[in-house]
Order: C-alpha cells, then sequence, then structure tokens
C-alpha cells in the first residue's frame, strides 16, 4: 500500500494544504510596471485579502508566496534567488506578467529572459501587465494546485538545522 | 559585523520603502545617517539600446514602461519630439485631448504619489483610499485606450482613434468628484500633528543644490523655483489654458506633500477647461508619408490600407536630423532627443528621466537625518526605477 | 532651444574654437573643441550674460567610423531667462574632463556616460558602473555591442555562492 | 482529598483561561483583519469558513507546519527563547486580571480570577516589563541589522514609557485604595474611574499602545523603515509566536484599561465575563480603529514626546489627583 493511499494521511494531507492554501502571505517585493498592479490587487475593489493573502511581510523568512512582478534583470537575479532561498519550505512563486514569465518585449542584453530560469515558477500570469483579476484569478489556480499536493511533493515538516533548497 | 566605528545597512534592493529596486548603503551612527550611497541599476533593460533596433513606431511601447505610472505622458513627450524631427502640424482638438489626457495622467500619478507615501509613513489607510480614486481614475483613462498603464493612445501626428462616446462624461464626473475627495486626504494628513512631524523640515533641499542637481518637478517646485515646463516651453497648446503653478518654501517633505496636493487641484482646473473648449475637427494631421489613415478607411479604401499596412511594416523615414523635446510629466521634466540618420529606425535615443536627475540629490538630502527621514525622503522624490534605470 | 541665436553669440564671443552650427531641423547649437569645453561650460554657468545655472541633459551618441568618435551633447538651461541651449564636443576613447564640480548633476550622468559608452571622465569623484553590474563586459550603447549581448541562447545561471 | 481542591481548582482555571484566552486572541487577529479591511473601504478575508471565520484556524496550521529556520549567525539559545518569553509574559499577566466576581459550583465559591493577590497591579507592571525583553533579546540574538536596530528601539520605548505607564495608573491606586485588582473593580461600583480620574485613562492608553508596540508607536517593527526590525529572521511556529504574544500583549492592556478604568466586570443585566468581553473588545477596537488612523512616529518624536510631554503630565496627574482626594473632591 503506498504511502499515498493511507485514510489518515490524505486526511492530514488535506487539513495541511488546506491551512497552507488559505494562508499564502507574500513578500513585499515588486520589480516593475506589475508591482503598481500587484498593488492594486490588494486595495478595495479586488481586494487580495479575501484570499487570506494581504499580509505582505517584508521578511522573506515569513513569507510563503513570491510574487515576482516585473522584469528581472541579470542584475537583480542574484538578488531574486536569494530572497527565494530565504524563505523558509513550503514555497510558492507566480510569474506575474509577460517579463516575469518570457522576457517580454524586452529582448536585450540585461534581461533573464523568464524568472523560470533561476527559480521554479508555479503560476505564470500572462499580459503587459496583467490586470489585478489576473493576480487573484492566479492565486486561485495556486490554491488549486496546493489542495492537490501529497506528503511526496512538499515534507511535512522541515527539521531545523537542515540546509534548505 | 565589520570592526567599525559605524555600521553599515543595506536598504534595498528588496525594501518596502524603496520604491522598486533601488538600494540605498547607509553608514549610520546610531540611527544617524553618516553617509549614503544609492545604487541603482537593478530594473536597467537597455531601453535605449533596444530603441535603436526598432522603427519609429515599435518604439512607443517602450515608452510606457519607463515611467509605468504616467503612460500617456511618456507617449506625449516621445511623440512631441518625433513629430519635431518630422515636422507635422498637429490639429487642435488632438492637441486638447493629449492635454487632458496627461493631466489626467498626473493626477492618476500624484495620487500613487500620496497613498504610497502615507502606507511609508505608516498611515496604512490613505493608501486604500488613494487607490480607489486612482481607480476611478484608471476606469477613465482605460475607456481612450483599452489599458489600464500602457495606453499608446497619443500617436505620431495625433491620436490613435476619436475619444470614445461617454469619455468627456465620465471624466467630467471623475473631476467633480475628486476635490471632496482631496479634501478628505487633507483632513486625514494636511493638519495631523504626527504627519507634520514625520515631515515638517525633514530633509529640505536649498533652491541652489535643487538647480545645481538638476532636480525638476515638484521636488523642484517645492523648493520654490518657478519651473514648469508647461509654462516655461509650452507645448501641445498648454498656454491656452489657465493654471497655477504650485510653488513650496522651504523646500521639506511637507512642501512636496503640499505641492502635489495643489498641482492635482490645477490639473483638475485645466482638465475641466479643457472638455469646456474642446473643439471639433479631426484627430490626425494631414501627414499621408508619416500618420496612417483612419481605421474606417482602411476598411473600405484600397489605396488607404496598402498606406496603412506600409507604415506599420515599414515604418517612416525622417529627414536626418536631430530633435529634443520634453515635457513636464508628473515626476518632472521628460525629456527625448532623438537623432535620426534618416533610415527608419532612431540612430539614437536620449531619455532624460526625471526621476534619474531627482534621485541624484538623495544623498545630498538624508545626510545627518535619521533612518525614518531615508524612506520620507526617498518616498517625497517620488521616483519610478522604471524611468531611472530606463 | 529655437530662440538662443543671441546667447551662442555671446558664447562664442568668450573663447575662441566655439563653432555655431545649425542642427539640420534648424536648432542651432555650440560646438566646442574637446579640451576647451570645461571652460566653456564653466563661462555658461558662471557668465552673466549667460548664466546658465542648470545642467538639464548630458548624454553621449556613438558615430561609429567618425574620428573621434563619441560626440558628448550638454543641454543647459537658465532658471532666469528659460533660455536654453545645447553645447556638444567630440572626444574618442581618451575620454573628457568632468563638470561634476560645476553640476553635482553630472556626477550620475557622466557616470552613466562611462557605463554605456566606456568614455572616462577624467577627475570624476566616483567614476563607477552606475547601471551594469561592475563585472560587466562591454558598453551597450556603443553600436558594435550587439542588442542580446553575448550568451544570449544560454541560460542565465545565478552563482551565489562565488558573489 | 479536600486539601487539593485549591490545586485543582487553581489548574482547571489556568488551563480553561489560557484555551479561551489564545482563542480570543487568534480571533482577534482575524477581527483586526476584518476591521481594517471595514475601514478602508474593502471586505478583508471572507473565503475561508463562513464569513472567514476560519482564517485563523488557516494561519495556524500553516504556521505550524512551515520550516523552522535558525539563521547561523544567531545567537541560538536566546534566538529559540525570545518569543516563548514575549508570549508567556503576555499570558502571565493575565494571571491577575479579574473577569467576573464569585460563582459557587459544586459548593465551593471559585474567584473569577487566576491569582487574587494583593499587588496586582505591582505585578502587571513587572510581567509587561518582561514582555519586551522578548523583543529585545529575538532582534539581537537573530545576528541581523535590522534587528538590533528594532530591538534598540524597543528597549529606548521601554525605558521611556513604562515610567509614564506606571504614573498613569498610580491614581487609580489611590482612588481605590488598594494594589488589589479586584479591590480596584470594586471601588468602581458607582462611578467607573474613566469619570473620576480622566486624564489617567488617556495616558494609559498612550503609555499603553507604546508598550503593545502599535501604530503610532510600532517602532520595533516599523514595515517600511526596518522591514520587519525585531521579528526580520524570525519563521514559521516563531513568528506566530511572536504574533500571537503582540495580539495577546494587546488583548491584556484592553483587559488592564478594561479593569482599571471601565468598571472591570460591572454591568447590569448580563453575567460579569459577558460584560468583560464586551468591554475588552470596545478597546480593541479602538486600537484597530486608531492602527487605521494615524501614521507612524518618528523615532526622536516618541522619545521626546514621552520623556517632554507625557512624563511631566502623568506625574502632575498624579499631584492633583492625590490633592483631590485629600480635599475629598473625589
Amino acid at each position: 500500500m503506498g504511502i499515498e493511499n493511507n485514510a489518515l494521511i490524505s486526511g492530514v494531507d488535506w487539513l495541511i494544504n488546506w491551512g497552507r492554501k488559505n494562508s499564502l502571505f507574500p513578500v513585499t517585493f515588486g520589480l516593475a510596471c506589475c508591482a503598481l498592479e500587484m498593488m492594486v490587487a490588494s486595495c478595495a475593489e479586488y481586494d487580495i485579502a479575501r484570499f487570506g493573502a494581504e499580509v505582505f511581510r517584508p521578511s522573506p523568512r515569513q513569507s510563503d508566496l513570491m510574487i515576482v512582478a516585473g522584469t528581472l534583470t541579470k542584475k537583480m537575479a542574484p538578488v531574486v534567488r536569494r530572497i527565494y532561498e530565504q524563505m523558509p519550505n513550503p514555497k510558492w512563486v507566480i510569474a506575474y506578467g509577460a517579463c516575469a514569465s518570457s522576457g517580454g518585449i524586452f529582448r536585450s542584453y540585461s534581461v533573464v529572459q523568464g524568472v523560470d530560469q533561476i527559480i521554479p515558477v508555479d503560476v505564470y500570469i500572462p499580459g503587459c501587465p496583467p490586470r489585478p483579476e489576473a493576480l487573484l484569478k492566479g492565486i486561485m489556480e495556486l490554491q488549486k494546485k496546493i489542495q492537490k499536493e501529497t506528503i511526496k511533493d512538499r515534507p511535512l515538516i522541515t527539521l531545523p538545522g537542515k540546509k534548505s533548497a | 559585523m565589520a570592526e567599525s566605528k559605524y555600521m553599515t545597512i543595506n536598504m534595498g534592493p528588496q525594501h518596502p520603502a524603496t520604491h522598486g529596486v533601488l538600494r540605498v548603503v547607509l553608514e549610520l551612527d546610531g540611527e544617524t545617517i553618516i553617509s549614503s550611497t544609492p545604487d541603482i541599476g537593478y530594473l536597467h533593460r537597455g531601453i535605449e539600446k533596444i530603441f535603436e533596433n526598432r522603427t519609429y513606431w515599435q518604439g512607443e511601447p517602450l515608452t510606457d514602461r519607463l515611467d509605468y505610472t504616467s503612460g500617456h505622458s511618456n507617449n506625449l513627450a516621445y511623440c512631441l519630439a518625433v513629430e519635431k524631427l518630422i515636422g507635422v502640424e498637429i490639429p487642435k482638438r488632438a492637441q486638447y485631448i493629449r492635454v487632458m489626457l496627461s493631466e489626467l495622467q498626473r493626477i492618476a500619478a500624484h495620487l500613487l504619489w500620496v497613498s504610497t507615501h502615507a502606507l511609508d509613513m505608516g498611515a496604512m489607510t490613505v493608501l486604500f483610499y488613494g487607490f480607489r480614486e486612482r481607480e476611478s481614475c484608471l476606469k477613465v483613462l482605460e475607456t481612450v485606450a483599452g489599458a489600464r498603464l500602457m495606453p499608446d493612445y497619443i500617436r505620431f501626428g495625433g491620436l490613435r482613434e476619436e475619444l470614445p462616446e461617454d469619455f468627456l462624461k465620465e471624466a467630467r464626473a471623475f473631476i467633480e468628484e475628486l476635490p471632496g475627495r482631496i479634501d478628505e486626504y487633507e483632513t486625514l494628513l494636511t493638519e495631523n500633528v504626527i504627519w507634520k512631524g514625520r515631515l515638517k523640515g525633514v530633509c529640505p533641499l536649498s533652491p541652489e543644490d535643487a538647480i545645481g542637481f538638476g532636480v525638476t518637478g515638484p521636488m523642484l517646485r517645492a523648493s520654490g523655483v518657478n519651473y514648469d515646463v508647461r509654462k516655461a516651453y509650452p507645448y501641445s497648446s498648454y498656454e491656452d489654458f489657465d493654471f497655477e503653478i504650485p510653488l513650496g518654501t522651504v523646500g521639506d517633505v511637507y512642501d512636496r506633500y503640499l505641492v502635489r496636493l495643489q498641482e492635482m487641484r490645477q490639473s483638475i482646473r485645466i482638465v475641466a477647461q479643457t472638455i469646456e473648449k474642446l473643439p471639433e475637427g479631426p484627430i490626425k494631421a494631414d501627414a499621408p508619408a508619416y500618420v496612417p489613415p483612419e481605421k474606417e478607411d482602411v476598411a473600405h479604401d484600397m489605396a488607404a490600407l496598402i498606406r496603412h499596412f506600409k507604415l506599420m511594416t515599414d515604418g517612416f523615414r525622417p529627414p536626418k536630423g536631430e530633435a529634443y523635446a520634453s515635457i513636464e510629466s508628473s515626476k518632472g521634466e521628460l525629456g527625448f532627443f532623438i537623432v535620426s540618420d534618416g533610415t527608419d529606425k532612431p540612430y539614437r535615443v536620449r531619455i532624460r528621466p526625471p526621476s534619474f536627475l531627482n534621485l541624484g540629490s538623495i544623498s545630498k538630502m538624508i545626510e545627518g537625518s535619521l533612518v525614518a527621514d531615508v524612506v520620507a525622503a526617498i518616498g517625497s522624490a517620488d521616483i519610478v526605477l522604471g524611468e531611472i534605470d530606463k | 532651444m529655437s530662440d538662443n541665436g543671441e546667447y551662442l553669440k555671446i558664447l562664442s564671443g568668450k573663447e575662441a574654437g566655439i563653432k555655431i552650427v545649425p542642427a539640420p531641423p534648424g536648432e542651432p547649437c555650440a560646438v566646442v573643441g574637446r579640451d576647451s569645453i570645461r571652460q566653456v561650460l564653466d563661462h555658461c554657468r558662471y557668465d552673466r550674460d549667460l548664466g546658465f545655472n542648470m545642467l538639464v541633459d548630458m548624454f553621449a551618441v556613438d558615430y561609429m567610423g567618425e574620428e573621434p568618435r563619441y560626440e558628448i551633447v550638454y543641454i543647459l538651461r537658465s532658471t532666469k531667462t528659460n533660455a536654453r541651449i545645447a553645447v556638444k564636443t567630440r572626444t574618442g576613447e581618451e575620454g573628457i574632463e568632468t563638470i561634476s564640480d560645476i553640476w553635482p548633476a553630472a556626477n550620475f550622468l557622466e557616470r552613466e556616460i562611462y557605463d554605456m559608452f566606456g568614455v572616462p571622465f577624467a577627475n570624476h569623484p566616483d567614476l563607477r558602473r552606475i547601471y551594469n553590474p561592475d563585472d560587466f563586459e562591454g558598453h551597450p550603447l556603443r553600436k558594435e555591442f550587439p542588442l542580446e549581448g553575448k550568451d544570449f541562447d544560454k541560460p542565465f545561471v545565478v552563482d551565489l555562492e562565488n558573489e | 482529598m479536600e486539601q487539593f481542591y485549591p490545586l485543582i481548582e487553581m489548574v482547571v482555571k489556568n488551563i480553561v483561561v489560557v484555551m479561551v484566552l489564545m482563542g480570543f486572541v487568534a480571533y482577534t487577529t482575524l477581527l483586526e483583519r476584518k476591521l481594517l479591511g471595514r475601514l478602508q473601504v474593502r471586505p478583508g478575508p471572507n473565503r475561508v469558513g463562513f464569513f472567514g471565520l476560519l482564517q485563523p484556524l488557516a494561519d495556524g496550521v500553516k504556521s505550524f507546519f512551515k520550516e523552522d529556520i535558525i539563521p547561523d549567525e544567531a545567537d541560538k539559545v536566546l534566538y529559540v527563547l525570545a518569543p516563548g518569553i514575549s508570549l508567556f509574559a503576555a499570558l502571565s499577566m493575565f494571571a491577575v486580571i479579574p473577569f467576573g466576581s464569585t460563582i459557587s459550583l459544586l459548593g465551593r465559591d471559585i474567584k473569577l480570577v487566576v491569582a487574587d493577590i494583593d499587588t496586582g497591579l505591582l505585578y502587571l507592571l513587572a510581567v509587561a516589563t518582561l514582555g519586551e525583553y522578548g523583543i529585545v533579546l529575538g532582534g539581537w540574538s537573530s545576528g541581523n541589522k535590522y534587528g538590533v536596530l528594532g530591538s534598540l528601539r524597543a528597549a529606548a520605548q521601554m525605558i521611556s514609557y513604562e515610567v509614564a505607564l506606571g504614573l498613569a495608573v498610580i491614581g487609580t491606586i489611590i482612588l481605590a485604595g488598594s494594589l488589589n485588582l479586584s479591590d480596584i473593580v470594586r471601588a468602581q461600583e458607582g462611578m467607573w474611574f474613566i469619570v473620576k480620574y480622566p486624564f489617567g485613562f488617556i495616558f494609559y492608553i498612550i503609555a499603553g499602545l507604546a508598550e503593545i508596540n502599535r501604530t503610532p508607536f510600532d517602532m520595533p517593527e516599523s514595515e517600511s523603515e526596518l522591514a520587519c526590525g525585531f521579528n526580520i529572521e524570525y519563521s514559521s511556529m516563531k513568528f506566530a509566536t511572536f504574533m500571537i504574544a503582540e495580539y495577546a500583549h494587546m488583548f491584556t492592556v484592553a483587559a488592564i484599561v478594561t479593569t482599571l478604568f471601565l468598571g472591570g466586570w460591572m454591568g447590569p443585566w448580563l453575567p460579569g465575563p459577558v460584560w468583560f468581553i464586551i468591554k475588552v473588545a470596545a478597546v480593541i477596537c479602538f486600537f484597530i480603529w486608531e492602527r487605521g488612523t494615524y501614521p507612524r512616529l518618528r523615532y526622536d518624536h516618541i522619545m521626546q514626546f514621552g520623556w517632554k510631554v507625557l512624563l511631566p503630565l502623568t506625574l502632575l496627574n498624579v499631584v492633583v489627583t492625590a490633592a483631590l482626594v485629600a480635599m475629598g473632591v473625589l
């Protein structure tokens, strides 16, 4: 019997995934134009808070979700990578906008052609910039994805002292 | 930690108060700043280089992404420079609409500034109020361009198309509602003791310093220097409208705040006048070599279709030469210097981003102040990294 | 910048070697030799008849194939009279003298030119790259620099260990 | 067997109070998010459970199963202890606060307070300071410069406002003639102390806000200046502990305000604990409202205000109150 078929485990899985998906704290961090729309998404009409995701934490240590909003340049890439590694597991990444997904219209010497070259991305949101509704949609897609995860995809507890990522 | 009397801390590029990806290295004695070094380039996308590899038409979307808080203004500056190069006369109606749009855009940008600055100072509720009004402003702007931030509605030789039907009504409704909302912010902030304590006398910039650093826009005017491109070198028929230039006295953060609020009120005046005076007439210049035909003609007229196709795929070839045009964007003087070598692509496009020069004065401003003031100073400069880093 | 003829005339009287050329669409500007640029700008800034106390912009244009190769353009403005003029000079790889002590604004602008074109500025207080990382190779706005830089097709790798 | 009853009663009371308190604290976070949302013309969390009521639970589950990072630079022992100290102080403050009068259960009279000690107020002042130690140590031990700055600010703020806090409550001691909190509540039978001693109430609220580090006194954290301040390196459950401690502290301060100035559990018709909760909730709503309204003060202004304005005024207030009591006016 595989571990994934165990009724107890899947019950625990369900609870943990439910907790994780409903409490996604994004790290306060915007790169370019899309960051503006990300801010709008947390304001009156759109209100990302409805999903429990309005708690933008300035410290990566306390966040679960990285919304890469904007153009990633080669100078910024190490910083983004570092922020990503500073985030504790489990962590998710949304590539918000064309630039973060693929480099967008900036096909030039200083732009990384897609943030997935340096960190794993869970949800891509197209648009230049995508509307705030698109971010909400992206978060809902991410929630669906998290709900499907099992203990094999993400460890329940990472013990302190163990090197992560 | 290094054995030094002072503590060096790194603010940014990921820091909530740096408005993007600015990095400032601060040398601290306790909480007092001994020296500071701004470090930029974390959003350098090589826009000036990309310009050289695109036709004039293809260049315009790049300008939106410079100062992404005010797309229409950037489009206008670029179009003015190119129009100077090709020498076309813009119909009055198009000019007025351009003024209207760039003033609405200024209102949106200043609303954004008030909101984020209040958030930086810890007054988080103003952020949400400001964004509510910004949303309604963007909704009005969205009806003309179909996009919220990146409009590309102002084109060489005029505008992309005629204004949508309801636009004037919606714009009027918006500017009638706004003054009351600005009063609300003033109630929350202007006479608030804490707000004044945080802003008054903080990081002042003397007029001499401001001029020396090439500071422009509300920051310069807060220092008491009366320089506004709209008055000094009127473009796009700004001389037809009646408005005042609000000036500060001390040049501290509080003055910059007041100047921006006043500017919003002046912008409302200008928009009201443009709506009132808006003449009838064409919205595109009569220059077939550069300006594409109307969309309806393209659907019916073979010649128009061919002309449209040629213009959009090949672009046009302006005469050899160079032109500099500048406008007053929400941040300051936004200039475009274009060198043409007679081909369909610009030989060199130089962008004079106002924020870039405004940022230059940061080190001077924050010397000797506290960490909390750095946030106020950077916020008050209203920098947008998109146009600083290009 | 259109009606600055008389200022240019005054300026040309101050120093030998100042040429006034109307640029093709008709905006005249002063063209100055590389060696006297600092003095000319100093005149523009402090001379009572001129009083161009604001450096609006300063940038370079790369005319590859011509000699000297780089054109440095200064756009100046007077806060009193609202007049604007452009002053131009040419230089090669050897660079030009800094004006960051005349206008502090030039500090950042010169660093930008140094970064993008590789033109050095003598006596500049802090001449480093401004946009690109310090270990960047080449100068992007030079005409021979390809838009996509080198290694564009390879995936970008971040090496945090060696930072 | 008889002799064990007080012990059993003690243990049961402790457990019940802590559990109920934690429940209230969890929902204080939700109340804050909802109420702030309302103030800011947006709905706030509303998708987890009915009306968003399961949101604190989701946050808790998530935090519990998140990776716990201890930075290499950190002073490990203190780093681990600090959140605990904070939470411990915040919870143990509640021990002396009476949330009702006496009830009869199984033939025993049970006082609705965990520890009815005669020096209750003194105990409160002492333990409240302990909570700040958690913050100071937490920031300092994480080996992060922003953390250190946050700690320094917390320490300075603690020193400046502790005195004013103490002086603000002296008036109630004079009026009630006792340090026992139950006696203070009973002394308000006819008239709440907020009426008799209004300035003391105002000063206590101000100093109390500084004590629990809320806007406009949120110096140690101040998101836009020091990123996260003292808790910048904390993740997972340790961060959650700090958060719980912060809200527990807020809850406790609201409870103290209720006890000292708003007549504690007393009120008509409803049972004592219900009145107590209602009053505490009102004070908490006030704290949230105030957070949504004010900007953050600057560090040096806080110090100036604390020493140059608040301290002399509270002193004066004590003198005046004492004089009035001596003359028999109050």
